[in-house]
């Protein structure tokens, strides 16, 4: 097994499962910031699915995607947030 | 002749000013230009009488249109009377108006109606003609709404305007016909293409449009009634145009026509029904009115049917008197109507009624209403009777149902009687009433009744003059040379003149009796006037109403039911074209291809769909930001999966910006409404079901065969060495269609602006309103 | 070229200096003057030399984007700098100062620079960048101000218009995964030469309800009725005179040169479209009292009028059509100019509310009539000529029942405008209606100035219908050849 | 920071000396720059930079070490059917006063075994901490205060 | 992929239209974005798909070697989302510029504009 | 109710935030990113920095009317298009000098119009969220 | 296989191992704080795992210091997220699990300014509220 193959038929799918569990909280939520950590975590775990994909395809250039992934995805949690802790109570 | 035309608008145009700076004399002033194109009109009588006058001017490529002008005996008595009568008229409206402020408009209207009525009946070219046709609606309806504060006044003219215009609109589809059918559209060539014409399988199509054109505008059955409606505005104008001139545009239409198109059975039948039934209605209608105009409106309603008639007809004997009628009402029934104006405009009423014995106070209105009321009789010496012979004459030799054609004819003529005593004996002779306020017209007003009914008498005591102006008419009309022999008093007893007689007794007779016929008239009144009255009232009327309704229900201000209706008319189109064109075709080994899925893709494919399901679910704003971001994070790895780095990187900078954006904006809004019936929601689910399926087998299709794009393997090869770029979409977005990353920013620049603009500027806080700001609703 | 880049580089110099009212004003005058020789220099040119192509970049067709500048394309422009600058000094006079200091001036230019760019370009995918511009900023004119009324109307227009990006890039999409083209002359020799098992009929009807919605056809239009009332006047007159055109253009655009494997069906189509749009347009208007809606039903029913032409597809129809096009630019414009007089000499637009205005301003009343009748096709103003060419057109085609709504929505049309006439020059205004202070010199030449000039517009057509009919006889006789097109664009040899 | 620059270029040099600029090559570098740097030191007058090295090497691999063990029991937690956490929320009373080490703390106690950074009051005298398994409350404030708060001193120092 | 992509497109689609038939104007912007994931994929997925090969030129080299994904697309899709995204940001100000001048979110009270006749 | 620990964080991000924006920028002909992932990182860090302390120290730190930065934006974009113009071409003519800078590499009109979109895009976006953020605190009040 | 072959493997497979981890806590954590405490860590550190695995497998300098990058913000970033979303949970009122043993956060907020007290409680715990 090379080192593609590993990332394409195990790492990939292992992230995959992941990716869905995540998505369960997503939907379930409760509450919003359930659902907020959840969707950071698949933004987080997306930038894994990045690593195995470039690893799985000889394609480093994908990694710029992660690294704009990792910081833009930051900004959004912190917007979200902003507006948790702004929105009177009600 | 285009001359003479141009000079009247254009003279309209200068009549405001002059009448601000000579208020009194402007009418007169005025007058000078028609007087002057009668004069000229005389000068070439010769020429028009012989060969004719054409003047052609190239005007315009349009298939079908030149302006060219034909002068032949039928324009130029309708000319002549558009212009002698014009000239009097509006030295009558100079007296009318006088001192008035707005005495200007109407002299300015009255130069742009005559010249609109001259081109009518100058033009040679059916366009030309048309043009012409509908200045003379849009005159009008302005005339008509001359005291246009006035709601009944508004309500007439624009009755008129409806009913002339679109008649005017269908004679329109008409003459195009006959231009494409006879491939001509000069009316001087069409006799020659009668055969064409009458054979084509359009004839009678061109019939019942022309007949719609001639009979709205000339106040036929059932059309009528617009006319009696217009005595609304100012006697000079319906003096003018609602009975020397404009009513007969649409006879003359038909006598211009009828050697194309006439002498067939549907020719006949349709205009003499029509004809006849309008004359008798008219005439007997006429009887039972107490308002002077109006009474004299139906007559005149009552003269356009016996004239239809007698062009339905269409014999040589016809034609005569149809040109000698014209000719005669002209002159008598603008006489009639400036004199009812003239005792209006001294007494302050119209009413019959009211009016009696007036000889003594207006002896000059005396004489004038006497000679047309004679000519209007038909009394030997004067115009009417010699034209009153020929009607006979043509109904006698008529050929068809003689006695019944001269039955109804002898019937409308007594009606005509009875109106003429109505004006004379009954207004001016017996004891005078007292009026408060009468003060005896001037000269102004008399002197055009006065010429008018003179030349009544003249043309009947100068038979050689109006047999060769009549003729030459009757040759237009009838298509072929036509000589009238005139004499000044009947040397023999002819049927004619028993009949004539026969009508005058039966006038004086009924005129005696008038009031009997009360009940009876008001049933005709009712059935015969107010049925396609009220039918056009309630159409007009009801036409708002329904609109409101039709597009109430479509323009309902819900935004969704727009959506649907885009949503439908898109899937129906598709349903319609794929039923009857043939679908896209059935793509080919689905199976096959969804095998090479991959599980990591296919969990992608489940984060999207789980995410959609959320977006859907969603009953709070947060939750539906949330699973939005899922579906665009789906997106985006998609992106990453298939080789697209730069827009998985834009689509999650988009969309983080996107889910910051909608947070900031939205977090004060409450939750969401969740409104719709279950039905609704399974009513919808099934149309954007279908939507979405439409899409995928779109897609599956398409992408069933391999593409072969020339524009990937090129920019992949031009990339680095004319774009010195390796990222072949960077190199391809600045550089081989930069164009588009420049419209790009455009409008992201915009939107800032307008965001800007929307969050900062707020109704109240702007500067105040200013010419067309809105209303200010908020 | 140019007619895109001048009213870019003033919007762009306007946004430098934000707020700065009177150079705002220079910069889009300046710029509007300076589209008018653009416009004229490039219909000279085009109409001496034939069709003009530009490669953008200067990288060859097909694979950069092209800009061609045809007959039609050049008309057009020219129309869009006439009315442009016309609004634009009108705006001079009736704007508030508030939107003056908010991009209104910018927003225009860039409106302007949309149309030209939409009426040049010779790349779909470029096109439809155009009408996203276009988009935004007509967004933002109709919102400009914020009151209830604008946002209402802008929440729809701006729903109803989005649908039309998705249509038109999922349009996009299909057409460049069936050829591997977005530059329109090579998609047009990619789609003649398309076999039977790519599905050009069924993307036709995308694009055709995408611009169908634009051009605002049955039963796609209701957008337009529910906002071109509402923003200040002057907007509503560059969106009543231009903004639905490009929708039309584009629409004819496709369907002369792109969508012409089934015209029988695909033109058919388009008939009974326009049919329906012509009666339903006309029909709201017959049931408004309030002169902007009533314009904007009537901008719907002409529509009708236009695609009716395209439907046709012969050359005398599509002539007749752009005959149409120039002259239902110039009028609606002009009608809704005259609205804002009106409005601001009578306190409103709601028919009940106004009245009087004959007496008390004949000359504006002239100012109105001579548009209307025009409007509604009375001879021998300008909108007859196109009608008779349609009509024409259509009764050589046998069409009886299409020429008869032709003729009945004519009626209905001038019935429509009647009652504007009669509703607010005509009757009295009812008690207890203030008149609105008396106009300064400045503010009426400024106002008056563009109409009459418009209006003078009007009447040149009018009278020499023959020498514009020539011309749009051409541009036609280009739709009808894409064969001239292809060339232009991409050599004799493709 | 002038020290960690000159550390960087002589990584720097060496990779390149070494042919290839590879992560390898200047991971070698840094350890040969950071040997280099500890014979001058005397002559460079870097010691406080020489001194300061190991200290946040040592920190880091013990905060790796935390790391790694912290994933593992909560991913034990996490795996065994039934929870055995006991979850509190702590007051923290912070000696240090620096804005930077107070964030630097409050971020390493987030990312070491099963704890969460809540908050600083707003004074700045107490971290607020919640912490998935706490015996005793008293016992953990210890376990931050000794532990973290006093390498993160140390390194801000 | 195509297969399972076109079925998701679908959905986008569906969903879309689906939202926009709603009667709140936040699900309607919702309706919007969706119909603007819905294109954008639209394009990409009928281009044809090809797995993890990004237009980019190798250093050193003048052309990128097949299989390759065409960066044309890619392009036209770019554009598309920037945009869409322009537009969207306005019509979320302008929805909640709407919701304040009428105080509900429910687009059915979003009428005056239309039925003139109802306020006159 | 601002985070200290936000506040401390972001002073570090929002330099980092920066350069990998003109990063982005300078590489994006040759790889992944480009004007405008470049211009929305610039503009998420001035955002960023805005959530951290406030609208009016992040307008600050901006230093120049965002406005004012959309048209410098569009004006870059369209003299990139000039010089073709100019040299008789049409209209977006790509240039490159032959001076190979280093860092940036050569200097063209392509990277000019590149620049151009940076700054459109991060003056729309902090135009945006400034506005946003300032209505809110009007209505706050 | 080489060594820096079977070491990228083992990252990977690591990384990957403590994603699963942090999805699974996330599933299975009974409250918010904890779900958080459970992934924050497990998955930065999975993420780390892995970008180090593509700097070795690539070993080259450009793409080891965007790797390093990368490793270096999610370092910086994901726990001040895990901050700023438990505090905004905690001030909505997100409900602790039943289990927990003791909250010395309670009642320290001042509803008013907002202003976190370090000293005693002063006020009535955050209820739970409905789903929002
Ligand atoms: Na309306
Ligand atoms: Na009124």
């Amino acid at each position: 097994m090379t080192l593609a193959d590993l990332a394409l038929y195990l790492v990939l799918p292992l992230l995959g499962i992941a990716l869905l569990l995540a998505l369960w909280r997503v939907l379930r939520g409760p509450r919003t910031p359930d659902r907020v950590v959840a969707l950071d975590l698949m933004i987080t775990l997306g930038i894994g699915v990045i690593a195995a994909y470039a690893i799985a395809t000889d394609q480093a250039a994908l990694l710029d995607v992660a690294l704009v992934l990792a910081l833009i995805a930051f900004l959004g949690t912190t917007a979200f947030a902003y507006y948790l802790q702004r929105r009177p109570e009600a | 002749m285009l001359n003479a035309v141009l000079a009247g608008f254009v003279l309209a145009f200068a009549a405001p000013q002059v009448a601000r700076h000579l208020p009194r004399q402007a009418g007169t002033i005025a007058a000078l230009l028609p007087a002057g194109i009668f004069v000229w009109l005389l000068n070439q009588a010769e020429m028009a009488l012989g060969p004719g006058v054409v003047e052609r001017w190239p005007w315009s490529p349009l298939p079908g249109v030149t302006l060219s002008f034909h002068l032949d005996g039928l324009s130029l008595l309708m000319a002549l009377i558009i212009s002698g009568v014009g000239a009097l008229i509006l030295i009558y409206a100079g007296a009318y108006m006088q001192g008035q402020a707005q005495a200007g408009r109407l002299y300015a209207l009255l130069l742009a109606f005559m010249a609109s009525m001259l081109g009518l009946v100058l033009a040679d070219n059916l366009i030309a003609l048309f043009i012409f046709w509908e200045l003379t609606s849009i005159t009008s309806f302005l005339l008509i709404g001359w005291h246009y504060q006035e709601e009944r006044s508004r309500a007439a003219a624009l009755q008129a305007l409806i009913v002339t215009g679109g008649g005017g609109l269908a004679l329109l589809a008409g003459l195009v016909l006959i231009g494409l059918v006879s491939g001509t559209w000069e009316i001087a060539g069409l006799a020659a293409q009668a055969g064409t014409l009458q054979d084509s399988g359009l004839y009678l199509p061109i019939l019942l449009l022309l007949w719609l054109g001639a009979a709205s505008k000339s106040a036929q059955f059932p059309f009528h009634f617009w006319l009696p409606g217009a005595m609304v505005a100012p006697t000079p104008v319906s003096a003018y145009l609602h009975s020397a001139t404009m009513v007969k545009a649409g006879v003359y239409l038909l006598a211009r026509l009828s050697p194309a198109l006439g002498g067939t059975q549907e020719w006949s039948l349709l205009f003499m029904v029509t004809g006849l039934v309008t004359l008798l209605l008219g005439g007997w209608l006429s009887l039972k009115q107490d308002d002077m105009k109006r009474m004299l409106a139906y007559s005149t309603v009552s003269s356009l049917g016996l004239l239809v008639t007698l062009l339905g007809l269409g014999t040589k004997l016809a034609a005569e008197a149809a040109a000698l009628y014209l000719l005669a009402h002209a002159l008598f029934k603008g006489a009639l109507f400036m004199v009812a104006g003239a005792i209006d405009h001294a007494s302050g009423t119209r009413d019959l009624r009211r009016l009696r014995g007036l000889a003594g106070a207006l002896p000059t209105g005396a004489l004038a209403a006497g000679l047309a009321g004679l000519s209007m009789a038909g009394i030997p010496l004067l115009a009417g009777f010699a034209a009153k012979e020929f009607i006979y004459e043509a109904a006698l030799f008529s050929g068809g149902s003689v006695w019944l054609l001269t039955l109804l004819l002898l019937a409308g003529n007594v009606a005509f009687v009875v109106v003429a005593q109505q004006m004379t004996l009954r207004i001016f002779s017996g004891a005078s009433l007292r009026f408060e306020h009468f003060h005896a017209p001037g000269v102004g007003l008399w002197a055009g009744p006065l010429v008018l009914g003179a030349l009544g008498l003249a043309l009947g005591l100068l038979p050689e003059v109006t047999a060769t102006l009549a003729g030459a008419a009757a040759r237009a009309i009838y298509g072929a040379p036509v000589t009238i022999h005139l004499f000044v008093l009947p040397d023999s007893v002819t049927p004619m003149l028993l009949l004539s007689a026969l009508t005058i007794v039966a006038g004086i007779l009924l005129y005696r009796r008038r009031t009997k016929l009360e009940p009876w008239l008001n049933w005709l009144d009712q059935g015969a006037r107010l049925g396609p009255e009220n039918a056009f009232r309630r159409l007009v009327g009801g036409l708002p109403r329904f609109a409101e309704r039709v597009t109430d229900m479509q323009q309902n201000g819900r935004l969704r039911s727009y959506v649907m209706w885009v949503v439908g008319a898109w899937l129906l189109l598709l349903a319609l074209t794929w039923l009857l064109r043939g679908g896209p075709g059935v793509p080919s080994d689905l199976l096959a291809r969804l095998a090479d899925l991959r599980f990591h893709e296919l969990v992608l494919v489940v984060v999207i769909l789980a995410g959609l399901a959320s977006v859907m679910q969603a009953n709070t704003l947060l939750t539906l930001i949330v699973s939005l971001g899922v579906v665009g994070f789906g997106t985006a790895i998609v992106f990453i999966l298939f080789g697209a780095p730069d827009l998985a990187m834009t689509q999650f900078s988009i969309e983080t910006l996107g889910v910051i954006l909608f947070v900031l904006v939205l977090y004060r809004l409450p939750g969401m409404v969740r409104l719709s019936p279950r039905r609704t929601v399974l009513r919808d689910s099934v149309v954007t079901g279908l939507a979405g399926a439409v899409v995928t087998l779109m897609i599956l299709v398409i992408t069933d065969v391999p593409l072969v794009s020339p524009l990937k393997t090129w920019f992949a090869d031009a990339s680095e060495p004319l774009g010195h770029g390796h990222n072949v979409v960077n190199v391809i977005l600045v550089d081989f269609r930069g164009f588009d990353t420049m419209g790009e920013i455009t409008v992201l620049g915009i939107a800032a602006i307008g965001i800007f603009a929307l969050l900062k500027l707020r109704p109240g806080r702007g500067g105040e309103s200013k010419a067309g700001d809105g209303e200010g609703r908020t | 070229m140019l007619p895109i880049l001048i009213p870019f580089l003033m919007a762009i110099l306007s946004i430098i200096n934000w707020g700065n009212r009177v150079l705002h004003r220079f910069l889009a005058l300046a710029g509007s003057v300076g589209l008018l020789f653009a416009a004229l220099a490039l219909l000279t040119t085009v109409s001496e030399q034939g069709i003009l192509s530009s490669n953008t970049g200067d990288w060859p067709a097909p694979f950069g984007i092209v800009l061609v500048a045809d007959l039609p394309g050049a008309i057009m422009v020219l129309m869009a700098a006439i009315v442009g600058l016309a609004v634009l000094v009108y705006s001079t006079a009736s704007l508030d100062e508030a939107r003056e200091r908010f991009g209104y001036y910018p927003l225009i230019l860039i409106l302007l620079m949309g149309m030209c760019g939409a009426f040049l370009t010779g790349d779909l995918f470029n096109l439809y960048v155009w009408f996203e511009i276009m988009l935004i900023a007509s967004f933002a004119l109709l919102a400009l101000g914020g009151s209830r009324a604008q946002l209402e109307g802008s929440v729809k227009y701006f729903a109803l218009n989005l649908l039309v990006s998705a249509f038109f890039l999922t349009g996009i999409g299909f057409l460049y995964g069936m050829t591997g083209s977005l530059n329109m002359a090579a998609l047009a020799q990619a789609l003649r030469a398309a076999g039977p098992e790519q599905p050009v009929t069924t993307v036709a009807i995308f694009f055709m309800i995408a611009f169908g919605i634009k051009a605002a056809m049955f039963p796609l239009y209701f957008w337009l009725p529910a906002s071109y009332h509402t923003p200040p006047v002057a907007v509503s007159a560059i969106f009543a005179g231009l903004l639905t055109k490009v929708g039309v253009y584009a629409m004819i655009r496709m369907f002369t040169l792109l969508f012409v494997q089934d015209t029988a069906w695909t033109h058919g189509l388009l008939l009974v479209g326009a049919a329906l749009t012509m009666l339903s347009g006309v029909l709201g208007a017959v049931a408004r009292r309030e002169i902007r809606r009533i314009l904007s039903f009537n901008i719907i029913s002409h529509i009708g009028y236009i695609v009716l032409g395209l439907a046709l597809y012969r050359p005398l129809a599509l002539a007749g059509a752009w005959l149409y096009l120039i002259h239902h630019v110039i009028v609606m414009a002009t009608l809704f100019l005259v609205s804002g007089i009106v409005q601001r000499v009578g306190g409103s637009f709601r028919l009940a509310r106004l009245g009087g205005l004959y007496q008390r301003h004949p000359g504006l009343a002239l100012l109105f009539l001579l548009p209307a009748l025009a409007l509604s096709g009375v001879p021998p103003l300008s909108g007859f000529w196109p009608k008779l060419v349609l009509l024409q057109a259509m009764l050589q085609d046998g069409l009886w029942l299409l020429a008869a709504i032709a003729l009945l929505v004519s009626l209905l049309t001038l019935f429509s405008m009647m009652r504007i006439w009669v509703g607010a020059f005509w009757s009295q205004a009812p008690a207890g209606v203030v008149t609105p202070a008396p106009m300064a010199s400045v503010e009426r030449r400024m106002l008056y100035g563009p109409v009459l000039a418009l209006l003078a517009l009007t009447i040149a057509i009018s009278v020499f219908s023959g020498p514009a009919f020539e011309l749009t006889q051409r541009a036609a006789e280009q739709l009808l050849n894409p064969q001239q097109y292809i060339v232009a664009v991409l050599g004799e040899s493709p | 920071m002038n020290w960690l620059l000159l550390h960087v270029m002589l990584a720097l040099i060496w990779a390149a000396l070494s042919g290839e600029l590879t992560p390898v090559n200047v991971a070698a570098g840094f350890v040969v720059g950071f040997l280099v740097l500890l014979l001058a030191r005397d002559a460079l007058g870097c010691q406080r930079y020489v001194s300061r090295v190991p200290r946040v090497l040592r920190f880091a691999l013990y905060f790796l070490a935390m790391l790694v063990q912290a994933n593992l029991r909560v991913t034990l937690e996490v795996l065994t059917p039934n929870f055995k956490a006991r979850p509190a929320i702590v007051a923290v009373p912070l000696d240090i006063r620096d804005e930077v080490a107070i964030a630097t703390l409050a971020n390493l106690i987030t990312l070491t075994p099963g704890t969460l950074s809540l908050d600083v009051s707003s004074d700045r005298r107490v971290l607020y901490v919640h912490a998935m398994f706490v015996t005793d409350v008293e016992a953990f404030r210890l376990e931050i205060k000794d532990g973290l708060e006093q390498r993160v001193q140390d390194v801000f120092t | 992929m195509e297969v399972a992509l076109a079925i998701v497109i679908g959905a986008l689609y569906a969903a879309g239209l689906y939202m926009m038939l709603r009667r709140s104007m936040v699900k309607l912007i919702a309706g919007l974005v969706l119909l603007g994931y819905a294109s954008n994929l639209l394009i990409f997925v009928v281009s044809r798909l090809t797995r993890a090969s990004p237009p980019l030129v190798p250093e050193g080299a003048h052309s990128v070697a097949e299989p390759f994904a065409d960066p044309v697309p890619q392009a036209l899709i770019l554009t598309a989302i920037v945009i869409g995204f322009g537009l969207q940001a306005f019509a979320l100000v302008l929805v909640r510029r709407a919701f304040q001048a009428v105080n509900s979110d429910d687009l059915d009270q979003v009428t005056a504009s239309d039925r003139p006749d109802l306020q006159a | 109710m601002t985070s200290i620990i936000l506040v401390v964080a972001t002073r570090l991000i929002f330099p980092l935030m920066l350069m990998f924006s003109l990063f982005l920028l300078l590489r994006g002909h040759d790889a992944p990113g480009g004007g405008f992932v470049g211009g929305l990182m610039a503009a998420s860090a001035f955002a960023l920095f805005a959530f951290a302390t406030s609208v009016t120290r992040a307008r600050d730190a901006l230093r120049r009317s965002t406005f004012r930065l959309i048209g410098v934006g569009l004006l870059f974009a369209f003299i990139s298009g000039l010089p073709g113009l100019f040299a008789g071409s049409p209209f977006l003519t790509a240039m490159w000098t032959s001076a190979e800078v280093p860092v940036i590499g050569k200097l063209s009109s392509v990277l000019l119009f590149d620049t151009g979109v940076l700054l459109v895009v991060v003056g729309v976006t902090l135009t945006i969220v400034f506005a946003m953020a300032e209505a809110d605190e009007e209505e706050e009040e | 296989m080489t060594l820096i072959e079977g070491l990228t493997a083992l990252l990977l497979l690591t990384g990957a191992f403590f994603m699963l981890m942090g999805a699974v806590g996330i599933v299975r954590m009974p409250d918010l704080y904890m779900r958080m405490s459970a992934t924050t860590k497990s998955v930065t550190l999975g993420v780390s795992f892995m970008l180090l695995a593509v700097a070795l497998h690539f070993n080259d300098l450009a793409i080891g210091a965007r790797a390093l990058a990368t490793i270096l913000f999610v370092f910086l970033t994901a726990p001040i997220a895990a901050h700023m979303i438990a505090r905004a949970g905690y001030l909505r009122g997100v409900s602790l699990w039943r289990g927990t043993i003791s909250d010395e956060l309670q009642g320290r907020y001042d509803e008013e300014t907002g202003e976190l007290s370090s000293g005693a409680p002063t006020m009535a715990p955050p209820q739970g509220e409905p789903e929002d």
